[in-house]
Parts: C-alpha cells; structure tokens; sequence
C-alpha cells in the first residue's frame, strides 16, 4: 500500500506530506479552503489513483457528505456509511436509535433546536428538562459549540453563544439541549464492525480527564468499571452500534453516574485521537482492521480477548499550549524537540524540531502513550517519559501533565468530567512548573555559560535567513547583553 | 567573565571563571565547579561539582523574547544582564509594577473584548477573546486596575505580541 | 530510586550520563582503564551512597570477582551471585552442570586447555572430538576469542589467535574445544530466579541470524520450535538453572540440530542485548524484575503465561558499520539522527545527533524493537520503521537489515548459525543499497539544490569550531566545488 | 545555476533555474518542477512536478569527504563540479584504475600486515587487519595487482584516512 497526502499550505512541510509517496496540494492554510473542501480531496484521490480515503479523526471525517462523495467517485471509504454517519453524527437521531436499542440516554430535548425556534419554546423545553443543563451543537464535537447553563436567565446567551461557535466550527448552528448530570464520569466503548454483521466492543476507555469538555488524559482499562458493568456497557454499545447497521470503527460515548448508572452520550463514527490505548491492551492495530474492514473482510478477532484488559494504558495529549497561561495556544517553531522512547512507550507525534506549529489547526503535536502491567506502573512510566520529553521554542502542556499524574484525586482514580476544570479553578492560575532556588541559581550559571562559551554570539547577525531565525534570535538576545556590560 | 541574572524575581550576580578542565561559576558568592560539554547549537550537558548531571537549553522566547533556559524539561524564565537596559520592562511579560501592557500571545482573531476605557477590573478579571486555533481563549487582568487605552476593536485580527489594552 | 552513571572519557556526552541524576568519572577511554575497573566502579557507588549496582550487558557484568566486590563492599548486585557467575562463566564447568542436569550438551574438551598445555595433546583431544571443531575461549563470548577449524593442520594456529584475542578481549587466553554441529540454529531461553527456588523460563528467543558469531537479529517466538519442543527446551533450562542454585535474570542457550535436538551451548549470566523481545511478547518487564528479585522479592509471575507467546517480536542490531564495505566500524559524529516510532515499535537508543561513536567500545547504537500479531506483519512493521530510520554522519547497518528482510530464506524462516555468513560470502560484497538511475538523478537534482539554495556556503569558513564541523566541512565541500565553476 | 554531478558512474548536466513557486531542475535534458522547502540545515522536502514527496539531505561523508545524498534513508553518494578537480582521484573511494591505494577507514590499531612488498595479491585478498572497537577487521584488496608500498607495521595505531599500502 503506497499512501498519499493531501495539505494545506501551512502544512507543507507537515510529517504527513514529508513521509508520504505522494502529496497534493488542497488549498490555503483556512480549513474551509483546504482540508474541509471536499471536492479538493476527492479531486485529488482521483488523481492519485487511489483505491481508497482514510478521513482521519478531524475535519471531515465525520461528515455523511464527504463519506458519500467518496463512495460516488467509486473510491473505498475506510469508515462507516454515509447513512450511519448521518444518523449517528446527529445527537438527535443518534439518542433515538439509543432508546430504539433499549440503552438508557440522558434526558433531554428530542429534536433539534434550528435557529428559527423562538426562545420561549427553548426556554419551555429547557424548564421541562431541568437546571442545570448543556447547550449542544448537534453537529458539534471537541466541547465545540457548547455551554453549560445552571440559571434560566443565561440560557438564551448561552444558545446564542453555541449557536455561533457551531456555525464557525461545523457550518451548522442547530443546538440541543441536554441534562447535565453531576460528576459524572465520560466512558466510551471502542468498536469494530464489519460488513457481514459483526460487531464487536473493545474495553472500555475511561475519558472524564477533560478541560473545557476536552479530554486531555484517557486511560483503559478505567477504575470505576467493574467486570460487570463492562459485560453490560460493552453489550450496549454494541447492541446500539447494531441497531443501525454499523460498520468499520467507531466509539460509543457513555456518562457513567456516581451511582454507577450509565446513559448514551453520543457516537463517534470514526477512528478518535484515542485508540492507540485501545491496541496497547488489546494488541489489536485498529488501523490495519479499518482498511480491512472496508475491503469486505471478516473480522476474525476473539471477542472474549477484547474485553479483557492485557495491562493498563494511559495516553497524554501533549499540545502546543502554555499551561502557565490559563492554556493560551503556543503556536510557533519548535526549536528542539526530544521525545521519549523505551519499554512501554509510544509516542504519536506530527511534530519535528523546526518545524511551525500552525495557528489554524488544533494545536496538539503529540499523543504519548504509556503501557504497564498495571496502572501504578502505567502511571510511573509516563512519568517518566514526561520527565524525558523536551521541547523548546514553544510551550507545551508536559509540565501540566507531570503535575497532574502526581494528584492523589488522579492516581487513585477519584474524578469525573469535571474535576480537572475545578481543580484548575481552585489552583487559580498557580503555575505548574515550580522552580526552587537551587533550580533557579543553576539557569543563572547556565545563561552565563552559554553567554561565555559561544563568543560567536557576538558575530551574529539579524539578517539571519529563516532557517537560523531561532538560534539567531537568541544569539542577538545574548548579544544585545553582552553588548551592554 | 561577570553577569547579572534575574531570575524568580531575584537578581543573581554571576561570574564564570574558566578552569584547567572546566569553569569556576559563583552564583551571588557561591562557587561550583562546572564541567560543561557542547551537545549541539542549544544544548549543554554540565556536571556540576564532579557529580551532578544536568542537561540545559537555553533558547530566547519566540514570544516574550526573554530567555529561557530548560533544566532538564523544567523551563525558567530568566534575563541577562538586566531588562530595565533593554527598555522592555513594560512589556506586559509577568511585571508586578508599572501599567500592565496586555499583549496578543499568539496570531489569532478578537471576538470580543469585554471592557471599555475607565472600567476598574479586578485581577484575573476576562478582558479580550481571542480566537485561535478554532478555540476561544480569554485574556485577563494580571492584576487589578483601570483600562487606560485599548488598541483593538472585535473583528478584528491581531499578531503575536500586538498591544491590545493598557492597566493603570 | 534515583539512577547513578559511571562513564569514560570519551563517553562525556553519551546519553546514559545526561540521563543520570549523578554520573562519575572512572578513567580513560580503554575499557581497561575505566569500564575493567572494578575499583573505580566500587568507589563511584561508594561515594554516591548507591543500594546497588546494575552491571548492565557488558564489561563486567559476567565477572564473579566484580559481583564478589559489589557483595563484599555491603551493596546489592542486580544479578546472580558470584558463584553462580563463576560456574556458568567458565564455559567447560557450566558443561559439566548442564549434564549433571541431564541436559545434553556438544560433544568437546572437559577441561580447559589453559595456555600452558601442549600442542599435540589439544591435537590428540580435537582428534576425539573431531572436525570440524570450534576453539572457544573459556571466558568468551560474543564470537571473541573464536575460531573454526576443519583441517588438523590449521589447528594449531586457530588455538594461537583465539588465545592471543582472548587475553586481549577478556584478560583470559584459556581456550577450550567444542565439536562444530552442521546448519545448528542458536535457541536460547531467558529465565527469572528469585531467592526462594523459583526459576521461571521464557519463551524462546531464536538467534541464528549471526555474523561471524555475532547475533545481529533476533526474534520470539522461533519458527522451529513446536509447543512440546518449547515444553522440553523450557523445562531443561530451568533444570540447569536450577541446578547450580541461579537467581536473577540469565540465559541459556541451546544448539538445535536439524533433526530438532538441542544441545546446552552455554549461559548468559547477565541481562542479554535482546531482552526487549521477551518483554514484547510476555508484558514482562525484565529489568524491573531484576531489581525486585535482588530486593530479595518473590517472583509471582503465572509460570504458564510466560512460555505461550502474545504475538511476534523481532529485534535489529543497528550497527554504526559499513554493511557495503565489509562491515567496517564507521565510528564518527552523528550529523541527523531521526528514530521511527508508533505502533509496535521500541527503539532502544544510545545515540543523538551530534554524538561522537567511540572507537573504543561495540559500535551499536540502538536496538530497534518491532511487534505485531504475527511474524509477517511483525516483519512488515520492522521494514517500515526500518525505512524511516534515517541516521547521517556515519554508516549504519539499516540498508543491509532492509536487505535481509526481504529475503525469501529469512521470511520463511530458513535458516542456521551460518546462513548469514554464507549469504554474505556468496553475495561477495556486493552492496546492500541498490540504487536505480531514477534515485541516482535525483540525487543529482538535491545535491545542485542544497548548493543554490544555501549560498551562505560561500561564506562558510573552515574555522568554524567543532560544533559546527559538520555542516562547515559540508559548506567547504560545496564551496570549494562553487569556487571552481 | 550549472552544475555537473557525477553519480553512480555517470556524469550529470543539472541546470537549476528558480521558477516562481520553486525550482525549474534539468538532469542531462530532462526538466521537473521541483518546489524545495528546507527542513533543517541539512534536510529539504522536495515535492517533484507536485506530486512526488522525498525528503532529502545533503552532507559530507566524514571519512570519504564525498557528498552523501540520503534520498528517504538511501545513501546516494555524489561528486559536485568534479571529483577530478579537487585531486581526490586516487583515494581509493573504489576506483577501478590507477595504483590502489588501501587507507584505514576508521581509527585503529594494526595487528597483522598480510602482504610484502611485491606479493601478487587478488582481488578481496585480505591485505591488513585493524584493530577498532574490539574487532578484528580484513582490510581486502579491491583488485589484483602487487603491493607496491607498505607504509605500517604490526602494532602500531592509525588514524583514520591514513594510507596503509598501495596495490600497483
């Protein structure tokens, strides 16, 4: 198998386009002129050749459209059809086939808000759903388009709010309303179906570790999920994967109460930034199964090995943002970049030392990932890998991480969706990276070596071309100093 | 060779002596013998008093411009020989006196901005929305004051390290 | 636990000392004068108040007096104890264990043939033993110290240079001899033995991919090896183990005839180079295991889960050599170094851009790591991380193991200790990367590129300090071929 | 920008020209459209008539002195404007006429000379065994010929480069 690239403009020197046979040029750096124009893309899989299009996690690849132009063009989608997207892309619809299956979702309104319903109507079915709520895009994802409303007279702000931010994100600003249950954790259910009527559920991926409705941290097996509770989500998930004819990879999303009660949230109908835990305790390469799934083969996996956890993994979504300040994005070049490596440890990375973090996209570079004979030890080793990974020229959230893994809440397990946003409110923007004195007096006698052992600084030149831009501007920084004795 | 390093809000006197088989760094009178090798354009390995290992980087802040120098993974923000001489004191870059300068930390586009000139906000107090990396992300007052100026409008797109408002 | 590094001279920069909390100066470059040194190394965990000392897989971690002077100076050794060391250390002694423990073994001499014996009366015992015949250094391994004969008359000589490489390589000329099995393939067996009489065995590790006695690639499990042989290699391991009252983490390895016997060649008492393949395919962490079993911990392992295998793990010794220059050392500066990454595969690795390879030492650099479900894929995996493992500055073994994995006899598992020679000498240096005129211009292309689009060479100046040696030795290259237009 | 490149045995004419979105490059006629992007100080991505991805990276190499094109990971060696001109001619870089002469390719110390002066010897003939990290290592013969110098004896140290002996 021989893989194409497609890239924006920003991306052109992207991992992606550098490791690929081949790479087309889709548009400009805006994913509305590049990565979410679909004609661009299937223009450019016919060009190819293709037999195939893999959608990824992002922009289109939950998109019924996109999925159907694929299979219109006579190429293969390695997904689902067109119509599971669809029915499952919409919260709506996709609670319907939840309760169709028998599985218990969170209350909430039954159809779409569009933006022709007038407020009092939302207002009447907000009351009826009860306080406090979420405000959901219904094309929505990621915490995109979303807010929470505990008091009556903020939910029309909040509706226009997310009605906006949807329309910006996913080109559609229908909303829902949904209840908001209070600590709940975020348990999802991988799953694989094939063409010819399988439908097998993975152990289940524990998610509540989320900032702003986005995870940061998931890990699996999860703690609050005993051998009996997984034999009855896994069994719902797939029994609701079946009831519409599912196939290829997707994630069923389930809020588990702290009574241990749990509701259909929503389903992913594609492959989630994720599912590296999923192979590291399953050892199954759902990749290399979506690609087969979509030839027409069978899946040939032991259902009973797959919802039984070999080890414990946990993966850290390493993003260009500064922990530091309240997670503002830190796009940028990255001047070194080190990733760790070693027993237990994947790190997924679209990131090298010189290249540009893009402003445009999301701003994750890395999902590390760590694997252990248990979680103690699955812990213990992403600490490890956290402590060895550096990055320079930007900021990253590994310090953030380093703190969190080292939270008595976190390491015996006791949080749900919302624990991280209220821990990070109470720590009121105290920084993660505490240094002490000694730490302190070490980068003063290293700035002063530097300064000392690279005389050349003094030689350095503004005109520097790009390619040098980091290491001259320091030498300038130094040299402006040195200048000034 | 003698530097002034503030660093954590201190100001460290520096002198770097060069040994037989490395440098004789005091830091404030403290004397460490250091053994500093050249791993590549940023990196230094040290071994500190024939025994402690330390891997340090030190880079400029593509943003801030100050430098900073990672112990190990540990970042810590430090200046040579004194920002007051290079007139960057006001630069909004974490200062605790003086009118607070709030400045765009990366590209991206304002989608609102929630004071008006003469508003007494409170420290952590939201003040502009930028929109980047299709996230909306808050800037707040580091601490409290009265906007004095304000440099943007809503709508309206900012780059890296543009002044958006004034803090008396 | 905080890790404590010794190093060389000209290991200053290596990677094991940046890691380290703490890292110790004991001598010289020469391994005599530094690694050799016992005392230096006592001294160093003296001083940093070490609990004990890993020996690591080289230098002295098979020396009983070295595990005698950890024991003696009141620190753990993580390893067997120095008797154990010193039995299964002289290869003729730990002949004799392996068939008191009715574990077969080659046909060979009993005794040393320490330098002081006669010639014709190692002429008259390789006459019993017959042609052909190994002369075997008594404290070797690795293939130093080991020659092969097939005609009487060379034997004399053989004995001389394997003493002479012998005393060079391990301070011990004793040499011994050993029948030459035909077409053997090399199996071993890693064992874990705690201080309470459990000895659990592994499943086996297949290591006939040798050059000149050296392994370069192993895999787990062997393709040669059905369940019952497994069951009867695995048993007579631990037998042998047990035999001699082993605790920690060794090996044993057998010779397995092409009629499936298997003969006990010798033990590893030592943590060996593939190790990670084990780990791959058992979840086991063999490292931390040692440690435990030194703290005096009890192994509580399920002993029928370590010998069935969870997929396929092969591991390739990445060598700075020159493949198509006879395998040459190509010590020197490591311009680029960019290791693959992602799904089943670990890439252990010593090596950053910028490092010097000594000249001193073994030139590997890194042992790259693939697992998959099962050998084709695991082999598949391990072509394409192969293909994205770019090092420049010094010459790798990658191109050749691309070569070899391609090859029809490695893919269906046909193969004995002396395939690879044989394969080599047949191939009579002919070079591993075949480059195609298509490549070659392009090559072309990018050479005359790099020089328009860097006109800073021009500038470049030989001067320019050590650090940038390699890029300035670049510019002048490229200068002086601009200069002369 | 004119130059000639010999590879694998050929002689190349390559003409570079800048276009407006990248480079215009003829190898020996045959023109592509090359859009060059550069990576690090050693490594470019070329997309080739925008659509072939390869990453390639010029450097020396440090014992030959030659370029070294990696092509993905494929080592392409390559001379820029001529070989013959920098005199490099008889380094024994496998030339296959003229006197041979056998240089050490890494530092070493010699433990056996194989041959006197005028022995016949053949091709792959074991000339010179180097000691270097602990192995043994045959230094052979390219081709036939008769050793003309010898310039080392048993025991002594090398370093890399150093001419060994000459084969006639």
């Amino acid at each position: 198998m021989s893989p194409v690239a497609v890239y924006s403009e920003c991306d052109r020197n992207a991992l992606h386009v550098r490791f690929a046979d081949e790479a087309y040029a889709i548009g400009p750096s805006a994913p509305r002129e590049s990565y979410l124009r679909i004609e661009a893309i299937i223009d450019a899989a016919r060009k190819c050749g293709a037999d195939g299009v893999h959608p990824g996690y992002g922009f289109l690849a939950e998109n019924e459209d996109f999925a159907a132009a694929v299979r219109d063009a006579g190429l293969t989608f390695i997904g689902p059809s067109p119509e599971a997207i669809e029915t499952m892309g919409s919260k709506t619809a996709a609670r319907t086939a939840a309760k169709r299956a028998g599985v218990p979702v969170v209350p909430g309104t039954e159809d779409p808000l569009s933006v022709d319903v007038p407020e009092d109507q939302i207002a009447a079915s907000a009351a009826a759903i009860g306080y406090p709520l979420l405000v959901k895009a219904v094309a929505g994802g990621g915490g995109k388009g979303m807010r929470t409303v505990a008091d009556p007279a903020d939910l029309a702000g909040a509706v226009r709010a997310a009605r906006s931010e949807a329309g910006t994100a996913f080109g559609d600003a229908t909303v829902y309303l949904e209840r908001r249950l209070t600590r709940p954790r975020h348990i999802e259910v991988q799953l694989l179906g094939d063409s010819h009527g399988t439908v097998l559920p993975f152990v289940e991926r524990e998610c509540s570790i989320q900032r702003r409705h986005q995870k940061v941290v998931e890990e699996t097996p999860s703690l609050a999920v005993s051998p009996a509770l997984r034999a009855a989500m896994t069994s719902a998930a797939a029994q609701v994967a079946k009831a519409v004819g599912y196939t290829n990879a997707g994630t069923i999303e389930f809020l588990l109460d702290e009574d241990g009660r749990f509701y259909f949230l929503e389903m992913n109908t594609r492959l989630q930034v994720e599912h590296p835990i999923t192979e590291m305790v399953s050892g199954v390469d759902l990749v290399r199964w979506q690609i087969r799934i979509a030839r027409g083969e069978r899946i040939d996996l032991d259902p009973a090995q797959l919802i039984r956890p070999s080890g414990h993994a946990i993966e850290c979504r390493i993003y260009a943002e500064d922990p530091d300040n309240n997670f503002l994005p830190s796009p940028g070049r990255i001047q070194q970049l080190r990733a760790p490596a070693g027993p237990g440890i994947r790190d997924d990375s679209g990131a090298t030392a010189g290249l540009d973090v893009p402003i445009f996209y999301d701003p994750m570079i890395s999902k590390l990932v760590a694997w252990a004979e248990d979680r103690p030890l699955a812990i213990a080793r992403m600490q490890r890998a956290l402590g060895e990974y550096l990055v320079t020229g930007i900021k990253t959230t590994v310090p953030f991480f380093a703190w969190l893994l080292a939270q008595p809440d976190f390491q015996s397990g006791r949080f749900h969706t919302t624990y991280l946003d209220e821990v990070l409110k109470s720590r009121n923007g105290r920084p993660f990276v505490e240094t002490t004195p000694a730490l302190e007096e070490l980068a003063a006698a290293a700035a002063a070596l530097e300064a000392v052992m690279s005389p050349s600084v003094l030689a350095a030149d503004a005109s520097a071309d790009r390619l040098e831009a980091p290491g001259a501007r320091r030498w300038q920084t130094l040299a402006r100093a040195e200048g000034l004795r | 060779m003698q530097y002034e390093v503030e660093v954590g809000g201190r100001l460290l006197q520096v002198v770097v002596t060069r040994t037989g088989d490395g440098f004789a760094v005091s830091v404030d009178g403290q004397t460490r013998h250091v053994d500093a090798a050249r791993i590549d354009g940023q990196m230094l390995s040290l071994i500190v008093d024939s025994v402690w290992s330390k891997e340090v980087n030190v880079a400029a802040d593509p943003v801030g411009g100050q430098l900073v120098v990672h112990i190990g993974t540990t970042p810590v923000a430090v200046t040579l020989n004194g920002r007051r001489r290079w007139g960057r004191k006001n630069d909004g870059a974490g200062t605790s006196s003086g009118p607070q300068r709030l400045v765009a930390p990366m590209p991206g586009k304002i989608v609102r901005v929630l004071a008006k000139a003469g508003d007494t906000v409170a420290a952590r107090q939201p003040l502009v929305v930028v929109e980047a990396m299709k996230m909306e992300n808050e800037l707040r007052a580091s601490r409290e004051g009265t906007v004095a100026e304000i440099h943007v409008a809503e709508g309206t797109s900012v780059e890296a390290g543009a002044l958006l408002l004034v803090i008396q």
